[in-house]
């Protein structure tokens, strides 16, 4: 019965079992007790996970158009719709990748029965999470998924165990509960205003009336609160340093570019209309004064996560920078910002999450991870260091890596545009954030100096498994430096309202 | 000032008051009781445009039911935290006394 | 005409209501007033027709909330401050609600 | 995917692939680690071979890679490219072989060289870029991966040295991308073509053009250490020898220099970025780091320290090349490439080997190092000599190119900077050569272990790159050697067809090439210090060839194509008269030293010198080319330098400073005039050089030039200081032969016979005659007779310079002229060594037995009566052949008279001072029958030689015309008359003839001596002063690095977990206040 | 705001400036809150045609009462997160571990206040019946999964308090129960795949039935984990402050 459906190619029945997957290893882990097995079924299910994942990839690029699929059979108004464009399926395939290296890390982080017990439900749950919010097409379907995503991580961020941990996952918490209210509230009054949650229906609907401004505004400081720019990013730091590192790795790579594409999708293409280019350049700046501070307060981090944490809020800053430079491009070329946006958070999520790992490796063999005490131990651990190394050259943007590419696309588009003063902003950015990068690597080069040494101590050895997966993903990173086209085709294919059907890409 | 309004103005009333109460009230449980008060404050906003003259909006009532049992598992979470804080602090005040 | 009064008292109570359970003195009174506050909104979901709402915020809302956040408090003030009494001290009035 | 586009792509791979494996090995591996380095190395060069012959042959070999959308990764082998790759490749090749050796087993030796091939990948990466994205990517990597070598020490000053390399790296990098980006929006994809890709593109705004060059220049500029942007350079010193060996001397350097060339060339296209206006400025910018590098090398006493700042400045040549837009200059830009490579990194090598074995960093440590350590002590020499550019070895050719460029374009300047820095480079360089090869070693250093003086991986490398530059500066214009493929480049970037230069026939005659190889073999076996006694006495045997060649007269010449210097000898009328007078003189002189000498400290250096010495007056006569003699011309001064410090003594050692320092400046002198010579480059043989059209300002240079090795007035100083301290074969030489290399120079160079200059003609022969009266006056207050010889010598010149004038003013009469003067040189050339040996023979005038001594006075006698002009004697034909040759210049003939007196007084005065000094027996008479036999032969040939000359014939008979005898006569008389007066009383007491107290000479020489000293000190200790304390502000790394520290000393705790200042709630308020006002009052 | 999570009560009295900035910021969200109402009050509620559609379509969605079809039919993926979130916390706040060892372990020794027991024996059976009331008539009025979750979480509590009975969280049947909601609902959104070609779309004539038992699951998952959050919450067991195990981060205290 139900709606007669649009001619549907056979790999669009893999949406809902993209959301459809988790939720069922969620449960599954929560009935298994044995944590071996819990996490040997994980990593099989974080690949079967994957060739779904790509199997999507395959089929839409096929098809080269947006898809929609109906939940429920009952069409766009009443029931709810998944829909998959360009856009949301290159943070799929981002997702995709970096839980498949988390949950092969996870497998041999976690021993205590205790933490693995509750560590993988909660973890699938969020990978569900994060699949629902890339693929829901319903502004309230948004909300419960950013409500799965930011509870999970608080209970993940509080799995820690120690009283620093919980009280950041505390603070996550509230703020989580606080930047979803809003959000609430802004599809309350756009509902009140236009009678329809789907996405695509309001964006044909909305105009620049009071009542959209002020939805438009509680729904973007919600999301703010959620990604963490400048001024309300106070959470991030203690959460993502304080929790066990594939959680932080998972934290930094994807949960906060989750909040970052539905602000994207309401700025670009819901409320559009109502997106004044004022606004657009104050998201903008937020996101300049995000990259400065950021490496500042990341070259005076004591601990390395912390240090890493801080480059996370450094880096969202260069994604905000997509509001400005499509404000300027006008409709027309709005599309190469887009994609390089796209490209950076790809690049960004590979990057931070091999970091984290890195960090976490030398954190567990060495016992504590203050940058001073890690002077000279930290040569022992070489591919820790390699694989922090690369990941480090791609946030600054050196060329083999991906980040290059995206800096490449971003300064392209601020030349298109005539915004110079971004092009200063994001050359500066490399630059500082080459400080703090290096801060840390010369600890790897400095000779053990004779009573140092002996601080130092024995470092613990830790599982191959754990390096191998960083340095995986820090592998992807070279490998994305290198074929940019393969991914940026996909940004074609977009729904994004202005941009929908804009000419393939310069 | 028809129903609608009133309630509506009364919904956005509590969201402030429960904005208000969460960014500048210090303890933790009363900031807990600030956020479901703004919770309850986008439901009466949300059922509020559901009441029309003739006929009466499912959509709102479904997105509320759902909305109160994410609020409750929210709050559930936070007090959970806050008490898992308490103890760990005052057994260490135990331990360090 | 009377409906418009009756919903304008209800909406000053709520605001009242939601205002003193914020800003009063003990914590306990605070909860106490969410709670009323909360059967409060319960009449008025029942005013907005919206009945599934009003039985749900009753039992879920009022009801449960409330419990967790006077268990919540119980614990913190046992932790604070252990009474010397060993017995074991009923929970108030647990505000079971039925309708 | 055919060979041809897999082929640059594999290239690349061979370099980095090996390096990614390597890091896997643990350091303990050595065997695999080296076959993994080695094979690496060799299967690069293998293809990199194969890519140049498929190059060669035409073919394209291209790999393109998708990257974006609408640009890809391009890698593409074109004749620049493949220039730059081989010397990358090949030169790691060696690098490694010396790292393995330097590192020994010290630890993260895997880390190292699993980066340092992934370096050289880069570098090779960087050379095949096919478009500016790809060389971005490989420039990048190429930061990436040198840090960790430059920090691999991991003391402090290593890792603060990489902080700072870091800091100006970055900073170019993200000036780069900016202009990368910039142009690939303005131009699109921005694949290398020939001749430019923007000049073609329509509708580009110019100042957006000039704003992206600047842009992409500082980028560059900072690898290529363009003046501000050099800091990095020095201080990356600290790193291992190895890498600043290839690092700064070959990969990182040379990538931006470069780049440079690719963007000025095939980006902008040369024209267009002259008419931008943007090649003067970089021209501007290239010159202005050749001066800065070379000053401040020389106040540097590290040595790893003055290379590096050496470095800076020669890199500069390249962006000169290319800055100075003729396709002369960019030939020599790009050879520069090459040879600067070869060059500094033998030095580097050496320096490292110093540094490893005897623990020698400073120069000031360096005494006597030669000594020690030969074998690399030669290869650092060669190379010193190659980077100042002294003829045989590379650095010549490339600065010869320059120059030849900058003339093309009339911008003379260049020449300035270019001569300007070759004496800075040898104010740098050649001290260092003294200091090692002259000085006593410290005693301190370890006894020598092994059969070498270091491990065989440290001492091949550096021999092999110091053959290599000689072999291609040697063989610069054969097929294969890098000059060729510059030319290949140089073509294809103007657009024009390189036709391949006609090869000429092959003809070599055994004994003209004999003539000049002999000496050389001698000399070169002379190193081996088994035959060096053998070869000491075989010295006279280096002569036969000579002799032979002069006494038969083989007239054919020999032409070695593929040679660049010494592609064609030669021998006519003229030159075998003098090669005549060169034979007799180093045959007589070798058996006189032989037996001068058999008690001499060390002998084999003295016979190292002179038989250098002799090839080099053999080949200076011989050969028929510019760039021959003046190799040969430079070869005789410096091995000159040898002879006359030889004793070792005080003042040895200042007369020898002050003869280098005047061989410089005549060197740098004759450069500037032979480039403006062969103007168009082509011109290479004295036949067809156009001697009618030579600017005015060239003809002046070869004068003076010249003149300083003639001992013209003015320029003469070195002369008469240097002569008496030689030993005497050594003074007899220099003053015989030496001294008529620069009447040789005139003789070749200088229009005579065809053009008439006469201003500069009247100026010859104004100096000249001056030149012969003062030194007469001066030379008779010497109380040292070699002094007074050399006075004399100077005299002599000067007539014959008058002559030259002469020729210059009357170009009819050049021919009779020419012959006249030949004879008077010869005349000159034997009297005057037979004088100087006499100096050697005279203690054996106090021997016991009367007829010794009368024998001894007779043969002293002779050449003195010959050099007054007696009749019958060779002094009177030469006179009389002067006067005859001069008939319609009557002045000039009045002249000689006055001379001949002059000379009397002069002859008569030494044979005085002889007697005096050696009136009571010697202890030890120097001398023994053997070197008296010698002396008498040359009195005999004085004798007999002028007459049996061919050109002497006419003017015989006239000598016998009695009026000639009377006119040579009287003077004579004259002069004898005058002495006899005033010789008791004249000379004791009057003040003129106080030798003590009036030296116009000596006081001038002492005044330059302490000139350059109080320059040298305080100069070099203000600026270092300077510079130190303003560094720390100029450069900005260091402000940033400094505001972080003081902020992060002085908070000491991290930054609280949560913000105290600002009440997030009030931003929480603020943000969500000014999305409303924004979104309600801006749409 | 977030920075001093202050727990005792007698917070010491806030100094004079932040009173200034809390009277400040009460001026400024008034003010934020008027314009909201201001916007509100100027732009006309939007005509309720989806209420109109929804209503139209209940007759196929297999339920009467419109709240319920919305629920669990048209938009049935939003109730299918929220149960997952549901789940989230229960897994959560699931204890370490647990002495006792059978599901529920009653320990007689404990002595109850009489009046206690007896209201206990007339009200549970009393919630019982209510709660399956609830549940049945959702089809029809107002009621549902959740409401009769609640009231039967309520019952629950209840038995709690009296402290006679004690719940065993980690065993595998307690878990099953926690996910039994999630579990159910999913299984059921896949088996419709094949019968009607879309996940969530039940097929005309199960409609109602596949409803009910989604309700049923739905109700017991949410009862039990209702109840293990107030349990968890009551008696958290006083934790000792683990000593630092080398597993988990060796953080210092900051």
């Amino acid at each position: 019965m139900g709606a007669p459906g649009i001619v549907m190619t056979s790999a669009q029945h893999f949406l809902p079992l993209v959301i459809g997957l988790p939720l069922l290893a969620a449960v599954f882990c929560l009935l298994v007790s044995n944590s071996r097995w819990s996490a040997r079924f994980s990593i099989l299910f974080a690949s079967i996970h994957t060739l779904v994942v790509m199997q999507v990839l395959s089929s839409l690029r096929d098809s080269g158009s947006v898809w929609r699929y109906e939940l429920g059979g009952w069409g766009a108004p009443l029931g709810i719709d998944l829909v998959l464009d360009g856009f949301s399926v290159i943070l799929l395939f981002a997702t995709t990748i970096v839980v498949l290296c988390v949950t092969t890390y996870s497998a041999a982080y976690f021993k205590t029965p205790q933490q693995t017990s509750r560590f993988w439900p909660l973890w699938w749950l969020l990978v569900a999470g994060l699949n629902a919010a890339f693929l829901s097409g319903d502004a309230f379907n948004l909300y419960v998924a950013l409500e799965i995503i930011g509870l999970s991580s608080v209970a993940l961020v509080a799995l820690a165990g120690n009283v620093s941990a919980i009280t950041a996952a505390l603070r996550y918490a509230l703020v989580g509960l606080l930047g979803s209210l809003c959000y609430l509230m802004g599809v309350a009054l756009l509902y009140r205003a236009y009678g329809t949650l789907d996405l695509a229906l309001l964006s044909q609907t909305v105009q620049g009336t009071p009542i959209t401004w002020a939805a438009l505004a509680l729904i973007s400081v919600g999301l703010l609160l959620k990604t963490a720019l400048l001024p309300l990013h106070f959470w991030l730091p203690p959460a993502h340093a304080g929790a066990p590192a594939p959680v932080s790795a998972a934290l930094s790579a994807l949960v906060v570019k989750a909040s970052f594409y539905v602000l994207a999708r309401f700025w670009l293409d819901v409320c559009s209309p109502a997106a004044s280019a004022d606004a657009l350049n104050l998201l903008g700046f937020f996101g300049a004064c995000a990259i400065f501070w950021g490496c500042f307060a990341a070259c005076r981090a004591k601990r390395l996560k912390l240090l890493v944490a801080y480059s996370t809020v450094a880096q969202l800053g260069y994604l905000f920078l997509l509001f400005p430079l499509t404000a300027a491009y006008g409709p027309s070329a709005g599309s190469a910002a887009l994609a390089a946006v796209a490209y950076l958070i790809v690049a960004h999520a590979f990057a931070k999450a091999a970091m984290f790992m890195a960090a976490g490796s030398i954190q567990l063999a060495c016992g504590y991870d203050d940058i001073d005490r890690l002077r000279g131990v930290v040569s022992h651990q070489p591919i820790s260091v390699f694989t922090f190394a690369i990941a480090g050259a791609s946030l600054i943007g050196l060329p083999p890596t991906g980040g290059f590419i995206a800096k490449w696309l971003l300064l392209n588009s601020a030349i298109d545009s005539g915004q110079w003063w971004w092009i200063a902003v994001i050359l500066c950015g490399g630059l500082f954030s080459a400080i703090y990068i290096f801060r840390v690597l010369i600890l790897a080069f400095t000779a053990r100096q004779g009573e140092q040494s002996s601080s130092g101590g024995p470092t613990h050895p830790i599982p191959q498994t754990m390096m191998a997966c960083g340095f995986m993903l820090a592998i992807a990173t070279v490998a994305l430096g290198f074929n940019a086209e393969w991914l940026l085709s996909y940004m074609d294919i977009n729904l994004i309202g202005f941009l929908a059907g804009t000419e393939p890409l310069p | 000032m028809s129903q609608d309004l009133i309630y509506c103005t009364t919904g956005i009333g509590l969201f402030a008051l429960g904005l208000y109460g969460v960014l500048f009230v210090a303890h933790i449980l009363r900031k807990l009781i600030a956020i479901n008060i703004s919770g309850i404050g986008v439901f009466l906003v949300l059922l509020a445009t559901a009441k029309h003259e003739g006929v009466v909006d499912p959509v709102p009532h479904a997105m509320v039911l759902t909305g109160i049992v994410v609020a409750v598992a929210g709050t559930a979470l936070c007090l959970w935290l806050t008490v898992n804080i308490h103890c760990r602090q005052i057994t260490q005040q135990g331990e360090s006394k | 005409m009377l409906s418009l009064t009756i919903d304008i008292i209800l909406g000053c109570g709520v605001l009242l209501l939601a205002f003193l359970s914020l800003f009063s003195r003990d914590l306990f009174l605070a909860i106490v007033l969410y709670i009323s506050l909360g059967l409060l909104v319960t009449i008025a979901w029942a005013r907005l027709d919206a009945w599934d709402v009003a039985i749900a915020e009753a039992a879920i809302g009022a009801g449960l909330t409330g419990a967790l956040l006077l268990a919540a408090w119980h614990k913190i003030k046992e932790q604070s401050a252990p009474n010397p009494s060993t017995s074991e001290q009923s929970t108030p009035g647990q505000a079971q609600n039925v309708q | 995917m055919s060979i041809n586009q897999l082929l640059p792509l594999l290239i690349v791979l061979s370099a980095i692939l090996p390096g990614v494996a390597i890091f896997c090995i643990g350091d303990h591996r050595v065997q695999l680690r080296r076959i993994l380095n080695i094979g690496g190395n060799i299967l690069c060069l293998a293809l990199i071979v194969l890519l140049i012959r498929g190059v060669h042959q035409g073919e394209i070999f291209e790999t393109r890679l998708p990257l974006l959308p609408g640009m890809d990764l391009v890698l593409h082998a074109d004749a620049l490219s493949l220039l730059f790759v081989s010397l990358s490749g090949f030169l790691w090749l060696l690098t490694t072989i010396y790292a393995i050796g330097y590192l020994g087993n010290t630890q993260h030796r895997s880390r190292f060289f699993g980066f340092f091939s992934l370096c050289v990948g880069a570098t090779v990466g960087i050379a095949l870029a096919g478009n500016l994205i790809t060389f971005l990517i490989f420039y990048e990597l190429l930061t990436l991966t040198t840090y960790p070598l430059v920090v691999h020490k991991g003391n402090a000053a290593s890792l603060r040295a990489g902080k700072i390399y870091l800091g100006y790296t970055m900073l170019g990098g993200a000036l780069l991308l900016a202009g990368v980006v910039w142009l690939k929006a303005l131009a699109g994809p921005l694949d290398f073509t020939a001749t430019g890709i923007l000049s073609s593109l329509p509708g580009l705004d110019p100042n957006h053009l000039i704003i992206i060059f600047i842009l992409l220049m500082t980028g560059l500029g900072v690898k290529a250490a363009l003046v501000p942007l050099h800091g990095w350079l020095p201080t990356a010193m600290a790193a291992p020898a190895p890498v600043s060996a290839l690092l700064h001397a070959v990969a990182v350097v040379k990538a931006g220099a470069f780049g440079i060339i690719r963007v000025v060339y095939d980006v902008y296209g040369i024209e267009f970025a002259r008419d931008l206006g943007l090649t003067p400025v970089l021209a501007l910018f290239a010159a202005a780091t050749i001066i800065y590098g070379s000053v401040r090398a020389v106040f540097q006493d590290d040595l790893k320290k003055r290379l590096a700042f050496s470095t800076v400045s020669q890199v500069s040549y390249i962006a000169l090349g290319t800055a100075i837009a003729g396709p002369i200059a960019t030939i020599g830009g790009m050879v520069h490439l090459v040879h600067q490579g070869i060059m500094k990194i033998t030095l580097f090598f050496c320096a490292g080997n110093f540094a490893e074995t005897l623990g020698v960093l400073k120069v000031s440590e360096m005494n006597g190092i030669g000594k020690k350590m030969p074998i690399t002590m030669a290869a650092f020499t060669i190379a010193a000599l190659g980077m100042i550019g002294i003829p045989p070895v590379a650095g010549f050719v490339s600065k010869w190119y320059l120059a030849t460029g900058a003339l093309e374009v009339q911008a003379y300047w260049v020449l300035v900077v270019l001569a300007g820095s070759s004496l800075l480079n040898a104010i740098y360089f050649l001290p260092i050569l003294h200091v090692a090869w002259f000085k006593e070693p410290n005693p301190a250093w370890p006894a020598k272990t092994g059969r070498f003086e270091a491990p065989w991986m440290l001492i091949i490398p550096p021999a092999i790159t110091a053959m290599l530059a000689v072999a291609v500066g040697v063989f610069a214009s054969s097929e294969v050697s890098p000059l060729s493929w510059a030319k290949l480049i140089a073509a294809k970037e103007y657009g024009q067809e390189w036709t391949r230069s006609a090869v000429q026939v092959a003809s070599a005659s055994p004994l003209i090439l004999a003539t000049v190889l002999t000496p050389l073999l001698f000399s070169l076996c002379l190193a081996a210090p088994r035959c060096r006694k053998l070869v000491k006495r075989a010295v006279p045997l280096a002569v036969l060839p000579a002799i032979v060649v002069a006494t038969m007269g083989v007239y054919e010449s020999s032409a070695l194509p593929g040679l660049f210097f010494f592609s064609t000898f030669g021998l006519d009328e003229n030159s075998r008269v003098l090669l005549l007078l060169a034979s007799t003189l180093w045959l007589i002189a070798s058996f006189y030293s032989a037996d001068y000498l058999k008690n001499d400290k060390n002998p084999a250096r003295y016979s190292l010198f002179f038989l250098l010495c002799m090839t080099g007056s053999f080949g200076l006569i011989l050969s028929q080319e510019i760039l021959g003699f003046i190799a040969f011309f430079t070869l005789m001064s410096l091995s000159a330098y040898g002879l006359v410090i030889h004793s070792g003594s005080a003042d040895s050692l200042k007369a020898g400073r002050l003869y280098i320092q005047w061989v410089i400046v005549g060197e740098l002198l004759l450069f500037a005039a032979i480039v403006g010579v062969a103007l168009d480059g082509s011109a290479e043989s004295f036949a067809d050089i156009n001697k009618k059209t030579q600017p005015i300002w060239v003809s002046w240079l070869l004068v003076i030039g010249f003149g300083i090795k003639a001992g013209l007035l003015g320029v003469h100083f070195w002369l008469p200081r240097a002569h008496p301290v030689a030993p005497v074969p050594a003074s007899a030489l220099l003053s015989g032969l030496m001294v008529k290399a620069g009447l040789i120079g005139w003789w070749r160079f200088l229009p005579l016979g065809e053009a008439t200059l006469l201003d500069i003609g009247g100026g010859l022969i104004f100096l000249g005659l001056c030149g012969t009266f003062l030194a007469v006056v001066i030379g008779l207050m010497q109380q040292n007779p070699k002094a007074l010889l050399a006075y004399s010598t100077i005299s002599q010149m000067g007539i014959l310079a008058a002559g030259v004038g002469a020729g210059l003013i009357a170009p009819s009469m050049w021919i009779v002229l020419s012959s006249a003067l030949l004879i008077y040189a010869v005349h000159h050339g034997l009297a005057k060594a037979a004088l100087f040996l006499g100096v050697g023979v005279a203690p054996l005038l106090g021997a016991d037995n009367s007829n010794k001594r009368r024998l001894v006075l007779a043969l002293l006698i002779i050449p003195a009566v010959a050099m007054v002009g007696l009749p019958f004697t060779s002094g009177a034909i030469a006179k009389t052949a002067l006067k005859t040759s001069l008939e319609n210049l009557p002045w000039f003939t009045q002249v000689l008279p006055i001379s001949a007196i002059g000379t009397t007084l002069l002859m008569l005065r030494f044979l005085d001072l002889l007697w005096r000094t050696n009136k009571s027996p010697s202890p030890n008479p120097a001398l023994t029958n053997s070197g008296l036999l010698a002396y008498g032969v040359l009195v005999f040939t004085v004798i007999g030689m002028v007459f049996w000359l061919p050109q002497s014939q006419p003017f015989i008979a006239a000598t016998f015309y009695s009026g000639s005898i009377w006119n040579s006569l009287w003077p004579v008389m004259l002069g004898a008359v005058i002495y006899l007066f005033g010789r008791n009383d004249l000379f004791k007491n009057s003040f003129l003839f106080n030798t003590s107290s009036f030296d116009v000479e000596k006081t001038f020489s002492k005044y330059w001596a302490a000139f350059t000293d109080m320059t040298y000190a305080r100069l070099g200790r203000t600026w270092e002063l300077l510079f130190i304390k303003y560094k720390s502000l100029a450069s900005p790394y260091f402000y940033l690095t400094r505001s972080l520290e003081s902020v992060k000393g002085k908070n000491s705790n991290s930054i609280p977990l949560s913000i105290q200042l600002l009440h997030p709630g009030l931003l929480f308020l603020g943000v969500l206040a000014c999305m409303i006002l924004l979104l309600a009052f801006a749409s | 705001m977030f920075n001093k999570l202050e727990f005792e009560e007698n917070a010491k009295k806030t100094t004079r400036t932040s009173r200034l900035i809390k009277g400040l910021s009460a001026v400024t969200i008034g003010l934020l809150g008027s314009m909201l109402v201001l916007s509100v009050i100027s732009a006309e509620k939007a005509a309720p045609e989806l209420a109109q559609t929804a209503l139209d379509s209940i007759s196929l969605s297999g339920v009467e009462n419109p709240v319920t079809a919305v629920l669990l039919n048209f938009r049935s993926y939003d109730t299918l997160l929220e149960i997952a979130v549901l789940l989230i916390v229960a897994v959560a706040m699931m204890p370490e571990s647990s002495r006792n060892t059978s599901l529920t372990a009653a320990n007689s020794r404990v002595p109850t206040h009489p009046v206690l027991i007896g209201l206990i024996r007339c009200v549970i059976p009393l919630s019982v019946i209510l709660s399956a009331y609830l549940l049945w008539t959702g089809a029809y009025a107002p009621g549902g999964a959740f409401q009769a979750g609640a009231v039967l979480a309520g019952a629950g509590v209840a038995l709690l308090l009296v402290k006679r009975w004690q719940l065993n969280y980690l065993r595998l049947s307690a878990r099953a129960f926690m996910a039994l909601g999630l579990a159910v609902f999913v299984i059921v959104a896949a088996t419709v795949i094949p019968a009607t070609g879309r996940a969530l779309n039940y097929p005309a004539d199960y409609a109602g039935a596949l409803i009910l038992i989604i309700e049923v699951a739905a109700t017991l998952s949410i009862a039990f984990v209702l109840i293990l959050l107030v349990d968890q919450l009551l008696n958290m067991a006083n934790k000792q402050v683990k000593p630092q195990d080398t597993q988990t981060e060796g953080l210092d205290k900051s």
